[in-house]
């Protein structure tokens, strides 16, 4: 199919209005190419951005979608000039808290309790309320106890496009 | 002693009995349980002596592992079953507990990664489509939300005015433009223009041309007149320095 | 002075996070460059990004800053894609319009003016360029008037097969 403009620089200048990770789905149907072809004007732009050390910007795949950040090493300048709100960590008692959920997802509350032997309410509680966690559903036993997953600004956080990009995936997922 | 300082940081029990055998430099098993038991008491009762809040999970995992090792005590304990003995409870929640941490601090790695990295907000993809909207190109579907019965009222509504319209104009008409066949036809008038053309010994200007005119039709007449006549050469126009259009026979 | 990172790059990531024009002096601040040394690795910048075909991204100064925008050629493909959260109405003139050449094509402008009542310039240049009308021939008379028609783009937003199953304006659609 005959183009009316080069895509590469299109799929450029698309990525980097995203304000968040876009679906390569998108691109395909913005762009009127085929998935073939979007992965490699994707690949070759990506090396690009990653690999040149000229460039500050970096394509990543997050959340199952695509968008561009700028590169670890210019957070010093960035931080000077926009004072952006810096992301807070989260505290240990959460991380630790969030790490089960991440690989025994769907999970109660009881069982997190269970595996880290302290009461998980207030953890739960406020993974809630910054987004990384939400109710996926509710276990058919006596209570109907909630069951917790992750949510997408929880592989933003971590930089991650999907459950299985988690490190060490086979630690976490079975008990014993 | 470090304990001191950490007494009220650790998450949990699980945290405290995995930091004395890390201390200790242990691998996690049962013997590794019994030699820490002890150590896990002490720090209960230092707890207790500097009055902090124990939560009651501490006590519970004190008491299993008064449990576990009051089990080794007893006699023919090891020798009851053939092969190696079952691991303990506490033991696998320990080692899944000690994974839990390692993936913790795989987790924090990519935090601390992630933190110094910055992606761009909503606002300028916002303008970037308000400027594209009043620039240029079609947007799929410009008539998004119009429903069928809005076109046709809509032509009803335009039907209505121009009823009222040409009811005005009409009217306009009679009053005003009640000037009938007496306007000259292009050739009449190329004939005017170049007898005018004879008698102007130099040049003459248009606005003279036009201003002569009696009305609407007779200006278009003349113009269309003069087209002509350039066309055939038969006169030349100019613009002077004043911008007054000026007309003059051709050197034919 | 000694740098920390690649400043090219760092300019890059700067830039690229402006949601509005940014001054020069804060940028040579922000990473601690004289002014020569900015200007140098801007114009460096610049030409890679202005004159790589290949690239979608253009730095401009505007308003007494610098700012990175997407080139022209690539609005379609962005409005394809981003545009659908944005809704927006066409305005009641193009419809009247609209609603008339649909109705009475093929029609030329003069005759629109006349039944509106109004001039139909503006209206007729929005609804070109909306991709709902087109110009379908001339009239043979003096000045051979353009004839306008509604597009397939009109039919598809109403589900019309064609132009004849628009809905009757009870016995409106006769010749005055």
């Amino acid at each position: 199919m005959e183009q009316k403009y080069n895509i590469k620089a299109a799929l450029e200048a698309l990525l980097f209005l995203a304000p968040e990770p876009v679906k390569e789905k998108e691109l395909e149907e913005a762009l009127e190419i085929s998935s073939t072809k979007l992965q490699e004007t994707l690949k070759s732009l990506s090396r690009e951005y990653n690999e040149d050390p000229n460039r500050g910007l970096k394509i990543e795949n997050i959340a199952g979608g695509l968008i561009v950040s700028t590169k670890e090493d210019y957070a010093e300048p960035i931080k000077k000039l926009y004072q952006p709100k810096v992301q807070h960590r989260i505290t240990q008692a959460s991380l630790e808290t969030l790490a089960i959920i991440a690989y025994r997802q769907p999970i109660t509350r009881a069982k997190i309790e269970e595996i880290r032997g302290v009461k998980a309410e207030k953890a739960l509680f406020t993974l809630m309320k910054k987004g990384l966690i939400q109710e996926v559903g509710r276990l058919e036993q006596t209570g109907t106890p909630i069951l917790y997953g992750t949510t997408d600004l929880f592989l933003e956080h971590f930089g991650l496009s999907d459950i299985s990009q988690l490190p060490d995936p086979e630690g976490l997922m079975e008990e014993d | 002693m470090s304990y001191q300082v950490r007494l009220d940081s650790f998450e949990g029990p699980m945290d405290l009995l995995f930091h004395l055998i890390e201390e200790n430099q242990l691998d996690i098993n049962e013997i590794s349980l019994h030699k820490v038991a002890q150590q896990y008491l002490e720090y209960i009762e230092k707890m207790q002596e500097m009055d902090l809040d124990i939560a009651s999970e501490f006590i519970v995992l004190a008491a299993e592992l008064l449990q576990l090792k009051a089990r080794a005590l007893l006699p023919g304990h090891r020798k009851r079953k053939k092969g190696p003995p079952p691991e303990p409870d506490l033991v696998k929640r320990l080692l899944y507990y000690g994974k839990v941490r390692r993936t913790v601090k795989k987790l924090r790695t990519l935090e601390g990664q992630r933190i110094k990295m910055f992606q761009r907000g909503p606002d300028s993809l916002i303008h970037v489509l308000e400027t594209i909207e009043e620039e240029q190109s079609p947007p799929q579907d410009p008539l998004k939300g119009i429903e069928l019965k809005e076109l046709l009222k809509a032509y009803e509504n335009s039907r209505l005015k121009a009823q009222i319209s040409r009811r005005k104009k009409t009217e306009e008409k009679q009053e005003v433009y009640d000037f009938g066949e007496e306007i000259s036809t292009v050739d009449e008038k190329m004939e005017e223009i170049m007898q005018v053309c004879s008698k102007e010994s130099g040049n003459f200007s248009f606005k003279k041309l036009i201003d002569n005119c009696k009305n609407h039709q007779e200006k278009i007449v003349a113009f269309l007149a003069l087209l002509e006549l350039v066309k055939n050469s038969k006169i030349k126009i100019r613009q002077s320095k004043n911008h007054n259009i000026l007309i003059r026979k051709g050197e034919v």
